[in-house]
């Protein structure tokens, strides 16, 4: 008897509304008290081509899908031949036989097939409505709350037309009666928990922009990019009715000189991007350094090379975030693991520019972008507004500002146009203290080092690895693939195998603890999703560690908890 | 009105008779004139002999990159509506690197005002052909002459939706100053084009070569928007002064934007974000 | 006349009804009726929807970046003037990320055709707005309504120096195939523009709204350039048909070059190299 | 007595005429029989700003302007302030004090003023003739050559009026009689050696230039931009006559892709840059190894970050080259160390582009780009032309070829467009063996490996370090430090320090000879021109080699040798 944790798969085509049926599932799960962990796989065209999304709900907390899914909801041919092997043994299959029927072979499974489409068609008239219809089959067959359902159904399409919550509500009552053809799934029990209401459900971006805006951003500029354009399209709605500003810029280089723009207006500003948007960025990245305006990218990481699939992940672009751009320059890059953390590195990154007067890249993945989880509600009464040394007012009246003062730590104040007794020039060129351009050497030198000692005086600031867990052995990884690897630890576990993980979450500058971490390790597995080992290189860089494993995977799709632990019992000989 | 002096800076490093000097002067008549006041102000410029302007003029001042004023000022502008924001900078910043960002400030009609600096070369690189070189002009990169047809500066603005569009000559610094006057008073976006010949890489297209091929605008009515195409198109004979104008609402006015005093001044934890959290429920 | 079935490919990807079919046709077609040898065209594009359309074309292709396909398109043709280059892509990819190389394009007037499928809004990101957009219109990045005047493609191209402009519309493929045929056919720059509607993302402006804010060119003569530039310039009726064509002399021949047979295929240590050895001495 | 071997510096203000001097001065040395090495230093405007040229002409090879130097040509108040100390004792400083008179203390040297400007106007009616005229001083006060410099000066200015060549002329004899008036410079000699018929004077970027040409390059796009325009000016000019085509691009971007675009239809391709610039070429150097197009591409390291000092010269943009760019691809990343290498570096470069399919980067810096010397001419005989799997004629028929073909190197055929049965699309997106999109796993999978495994077959293929010298001390350096550092080595054996020095030449891949050279080192000095050690870094990574100590500089100006030789005798405590 499973209970309480239920992992169902809705695959079709695209255009086939599995994605708008997942939502719905995932709303539905949170409402019902539930965890949530979700994963979405679809491919980069409006029509056709397989998409699947899958959805767990759980009463424990989860980050991820799990290695097996409980129900397969299948729409076309490619979601058995692609994952029927994933149904668990006493799950369920539930296949939509209105295009074609096929012969599908597995014993341990029950498998109901149903002209889904057909029905709907008959019965509402409308056949992509198949897939709330098939969200009743599921009420029906595992005991979901179906008034909790209907609400759920009711409150997902109320800024539609009342029709369509009519004709949604129909389907999935369609689906309930003709659910009862079958027999129910006894061995899952799914007991409504109560909504716990201090959690919420969404994806990484939202959270990012959810972070933005309770630190003050106001203003952002962005191409559409995907998995990035979510933060663009969310801060769109939200920041007018907050005095702010969203505009979608012409290119990613125009949006990245908007934002530094804005930045060095005074206002918090950031510019959200992927791939080859942030290629784009590269020269402005640079500008920001030198001339110490603080300004927020998101690169939201996805499949590369080049255009390469852009709905698919990947933690491919480590170094170029960090070191990408010609010169010597400071920067911040922080890594945040799962949507939550995504919310708050969202928020501090903004502090985290402006006081140290860098550029702050937040390197998410496609799946912190874009899946959603339940979270904690973001505790905002922690949270604080650190600006550094900008300066709204100054009392002495020197006729040009010492915008590039030496000083101890490197950083200057920081007048803002607009401020009386603050003039001063910003140049991309090399400059004294007043923003003079000059190539003199003592100058030269002293910038230099000004603008680089940051680095090592932020540090104390920044996110250092989460560690859990003790030995000999690690698992060393970033950003999403948290949810596997914490899964993975699990199934060692019960193999009474123990490892250490550390998860890194800040790549520039390097923190010091990962080698204190790494010290007694004997072995690390380093999980990435890339094909050179971009955070193996970085690391091994910095503290020359070389005791190392990798466990890597570079197709696009995430990982699942047992590729990990697998290749970790089968190294260790376990 | 307000003394030029008090926008002096630093002393120009230009080549002697560059004609950056005219259209610098021109700049602070027009501020004097305008009273701008310096802390209010910011020049805006990319990378050239004349993106050094705002080193030579006492206001605020940033020095971007090549191509890239326009799009540093409008996220500027936009954060802060309140300031004047000039851009200045060269006619291969504006029109060969910068042609998407210099189409689409144009288009979206924001209150900035840009001063080309158009001395059909590239200056600080040391004589290459520029996007205004004309058909057949030697340079360093074009020993053979170069084989394009030049941008037409002010008519890509103009096809842009520009809504001030003139063209002033360095030599003639009293038409140049009101010209430069009227654009940054003028709401909306307005181009400035300035013939601004560099002495040093140029030897063809001098003060005198401008003046005989340039003549001024009489009895023009700005508003007449097939006659200024008509001007903006006859590329033999450049006309000097106010080519187009049209009111017209600008960017700012038009933005969704709930008005918020100062909102990058005192920032604090937005907790109304909670009042989106219902989306998530 | 070739059988158009040479030229199919992979089964399209796009939504049913996209007009993106319409296009496709028409280039098929237009091909078929120049008998285009497909191993002796490249169809370069750029990113998006629209620019998928080499995977469904058969000759030669390269799918490039979002902006880029004109540049990319400007090496071949000028590597290998043999070929026939042709440049297609989305309203975003020609008029937002790659206004740039279409200026400069259009102005160096090359031998290339270049065909934008302008819907008037992002497709393969979803729907947000484009630089073709009306002002006011409502999408997921413009939810209070884009506060943007829209870049006017062919004026844009005009006011560039294209040598060729017309406007074809995917619901009239008849029409369609013979502009862009002789679009590839003019010696020089054409822009086909195209109102090539997404049916999946933009609500407004389908099938319909173009029939109704469109109408046929009569009687013009495409050689006159005042009335070119009135019927551009009117946005709320957007002519279809060829609207500018001028005969020019294309970069290609203006470009100072020795003819050398194939000087990619059968290459050599180029020993003349030291007859330059006299410059060092 | 010092024998056949004089440096000279010219200083004065931008717009002097310092650097034709200086460029006249190294055309003689080179007829005289000498090698020569030059050093630029001039600012990043027009006008105004202390230049200098620093001009060694030797008997022995050189690769460095040394130390110090033997004569300052000083014309502005700069010079002696900025040079005066470097004067050799028993050198010669020569003050135009037309301007200006100073006080100017040192007992060691000979001092001799006069007013070079004045008498030029008096005498010639040209101010900016007192360059020429202080050749005369020179050539009078070092026994030059008289007749040889008349020629030198005839032919530096063939390309003018007859008239200039005359008032040239006039202005060396005014100088060579204005001269007598002092004492000959008894304690140096410099003969006439006879000119070497089998050398050729000339800077990094011609030598580039040229290389290319040699190598069938026919089309050149950039930008113009410090310091490289000076390779897309020298193809402006020759590639026409070759049925070339040599464009000047609306920018970066465009450049890099226009380039791509010509390698694609079978051309062979290059694009020039420097920093900013190069920074825009990001996006489109990964299409180039994703769709495996071959293209070269130059960066001529300059001073950074952003725009820097775009006169001065750096070694910071390694990483960059390396790693820039978002997702993994395989590219090429060479960086020559001198003149010559860099004509070989660049014709090799367009032959392992076109072998193996990717982008390759030659890495210059400003002072190779920029710096003349004296090199052998070059051996064309030796040279041959490859081109790896291009197809330009195929016999079988199917109607679609594979482009993206797996083979066992991982590279595979290449037709061009034009050629028959050749037929297919290329794309950035992850596509299949016949370039159709695709974003199926196994396929995925197989062509990353394609992609990435030819990094580990073109080992054999590229530049390995050079090895000079034995024992447990080392240096290691690449580019333009190997002048000074070879200087510094002939220090440090004088003090019986002996060295081995390591000359990285290819950085990507990294080629395993690195760690073997550094197997029996117990320290080495990594010399560099930037901050962060980027070399240094990169060794490290790749070979784990810990045991270092860093001599950076990162002021924009070339090492001298005693910098590098005093701070290895320090640290060794000799
Ligand atoms: C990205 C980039 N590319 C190239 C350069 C080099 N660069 C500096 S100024 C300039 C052009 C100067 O011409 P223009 O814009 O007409 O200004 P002018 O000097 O003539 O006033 C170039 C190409 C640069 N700084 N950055
Ligand atoms: C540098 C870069 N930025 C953004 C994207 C994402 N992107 C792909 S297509 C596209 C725009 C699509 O619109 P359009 O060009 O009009 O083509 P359509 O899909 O409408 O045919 C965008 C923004 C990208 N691929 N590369
Ligand atoms: S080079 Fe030309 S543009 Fe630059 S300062 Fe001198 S004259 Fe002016
Ligand atoms: S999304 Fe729009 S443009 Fe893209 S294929 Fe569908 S209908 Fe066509
Ligand atoms: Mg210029
Ligand atoms: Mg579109």
């Amino acid at each position: 008897m499973k209970r309480n944790d239920l992992a169902v798969r809705i695959g079709g085509q695209a255009g086939d509304g599995s994605l708008a049926t997942g939502e719905l599932l995932s709303k539905f799960f949170r409402r019902n008290g539930f965890f949530v962990a979700t994963d979405k796989d679809f491919p980069s065209r409006i029509r056709g081509g397989h998409t699947s999304y899958a959805i767990r709900g759980a009463q424990k907390e989860i980050f991820s899908i799990g290695d097996n899914i409980d129900v397969l909801l299948a729409f076309d041919e490619d979601s058995i031949s692609l994952h029927l092997d994933e149904i668990e043994s006493g799950g369920l299959l539930i296949y939509d036989n209105s295009r074609k029927d096929m012969d599908i072979e597995r014993k341990d499974i029950r498998m109901y097939k149903m002209p889904l489409a057909n029905i709907a068609k008959d019965k509402i008239g409308l056949e992509l409505i198949k897939n709330t219809m098939a969200l009743g089959v599921l009420a029906y067959l595992f005991n979901f709350n179906e008034s909790l359902m209907r609400e759920t159904i009711h409150d997902s399409y109320k800024n539609k037309s009342e029709k369509i919550i009519e004709e949604n509500i129909k389907a999935f009552e369609v689906g309930l009666e003709h659910a009862k053809n079958f027999q129910k799934m006894e061995n899952y029990k799914i007991e409504n928990l109560g909504v716990r209401e201090d959690t919420l459900l969404l994806m990484g971006n939202e959270a990012i922009g959810l972070g933005a805006m309770a630190a003050g951003c106001k203003f952002i500029a962005a191409y559409p990019i995907t998995p990035a354009s979510d933060v663009l399209e969310f801060l769109s709605k939200h920041l007018p009715e907050r005095g702010g500003i969203a505009i979608q810029a012409e290119s990613e280089i125009a949006a990245i000189n908007m934002a530094i723009g804005a930045g060095y207006a005074g206002m918090r500003s950031m510019a959200v991007t992927s791939g080859p948007g942030f290629d784009l960025k590269t020269e402005a990245l640079g500008l920001a350094s030198m001339i110490e305006q603080p300004v927020v990218v998101l690169d939201a990481m996805r499949s590369g090379p080049s255009t390469g699939m852009a709905t698919k992940t990947e933690q491919s672009d480590l170094f170029h975030a960090i070191y990408g751009g010609h010169g010597e320059k400071p920067r911040i890059v922080i890594a945040p693991g799962n949507v939550e953390e995504a919310f708050y590195f969202s928020f501090h990154a903004f502090n985290l520019a402006e006081k140290y007067q860098v550029p702050v890249i937040i390197l998410s993945d496609e799946l912190i972008s874009w899946n959603k989880q339940v979270v904690k509600k973001f505790k905002l009464d922690g949270l604080k507004i650190e600006r550094g040394k900008i300066m709204l007012k100054i009392e002495s009246q020197d006729r040009e500002f010492k915008r590039y003062e030496f000083t101890e730590d490197g950083i200057s104040p920081r007048p803002i146009p607009g401020v009386k007794n603050g003039i001063h020039l910003e140049t991309g060129d090399e400059h004294d203290e007043y923003g003079h351009i000059t190539e003199k050497i003592p100058n030269r030198n002293k910038m230099m080092e000004k603008r680089m000692k940051r680095m090592d005086f932020m540090k104390k600031d920044l996110f250092p690895s989460i560690v859990q867990g003790e030995g000999n052995i690690a698992i060393v990884g970033l950003g999403s693939t948290q949810g596997p690897i914490m899964e993975a630890i699990e199934q060692l576990n019960e193999r009474n195998v123990n490892v250490k993980y550390i998860r890194i979450r800040t790549l520039s500058p390097f923190l010091d603890d990962v080698k204190d971490h790494l010290k007694n390790v004997d072995l690390a597995f380093f999980v990435e999703q890339n094909y050179t080992g971009q955070l193996e290189n970085l690391v091994r860089l910095y503290t020359g560690f070389d005791k190392t494993y990798a466990i890597r995977k570079y197709d696009g799709r995430s990982f699942k908890p047992k590729m990990i632990s697998s290749k970790i019992l089968e190294v260790l000989g376990k | 009105m307000i003394d030029v002096k008090l926008y002096d800076k630093e002393t120009p490093t230009w080549c002697p008779g560059c004609g950056d000097y005219g259209v610098l002067t021109a700049l602070k008549r027009a501020a004097a004139n305008l009273e701008l006041d310096p802390s209010r102000t910011v020049v805006v410029t990319g990378i050239g002999c004349s993106s050094k302007i705002n080193s030579y003029f006492y206001s605020y001042g940033i020095h971007t990159l090549h191509g890239r004023a326009a799009a540093v000022a409008e996220g500027i502008k936009l954060a802060n509506p309140d300031l004047e924001v000039i851009v200045a900078g060269g006619d291969g910043d504006a029109y060969a690197i910068g042609t998407e960002h210099f189409v689409h400030l144009a288009r979206r009609n924001l209150d900035i005002a840009y001063i080309v600096m158009d001395n059909q070369i590239y200056g600080l690189t040391k004589g290459q052909v520029s996007p205004t070189s004309e058909e057949g002009f030697v340079t360093i990169t074009t020993p053979y002459g170069s084989p394009e047809k030049p941008v037409n500066g002010p008519l890509l603005a103009f096809s842009a939706g520009a809504t001030y569009i003139a063209r002033g000559f360095s030599g003639d610094i009293v038409q140049l100053s009101k010209l430069i006057e009227d654009g940054i008073r003028h709401k909306g976006f307005a181009l400035i084009d300035v013939l601004s010949p560099c002495v040093t890489w140029n030897k063809i297209n001098t003060y005198d070569w401008y003046k005989a091929h340039s003549y001024q605008l009489k009895d023009h009515d700005p508003s007449n928007k097939a006659k200024a195409f008509q001007i903006l198109s006859d590329e033999d004979h450049l006309a000097l002064g106010l080519i187009y104008k049209k009111e017209e609402k600008i960017y700012e006015e038009k933005l969704p934007r709930k008005f918020v005093a100062n909102p990058f001044q005192n920032i604090e934890v937005d907790k109304s974000i909670e009042n989106i959290y219902e989306e998530f429920l």
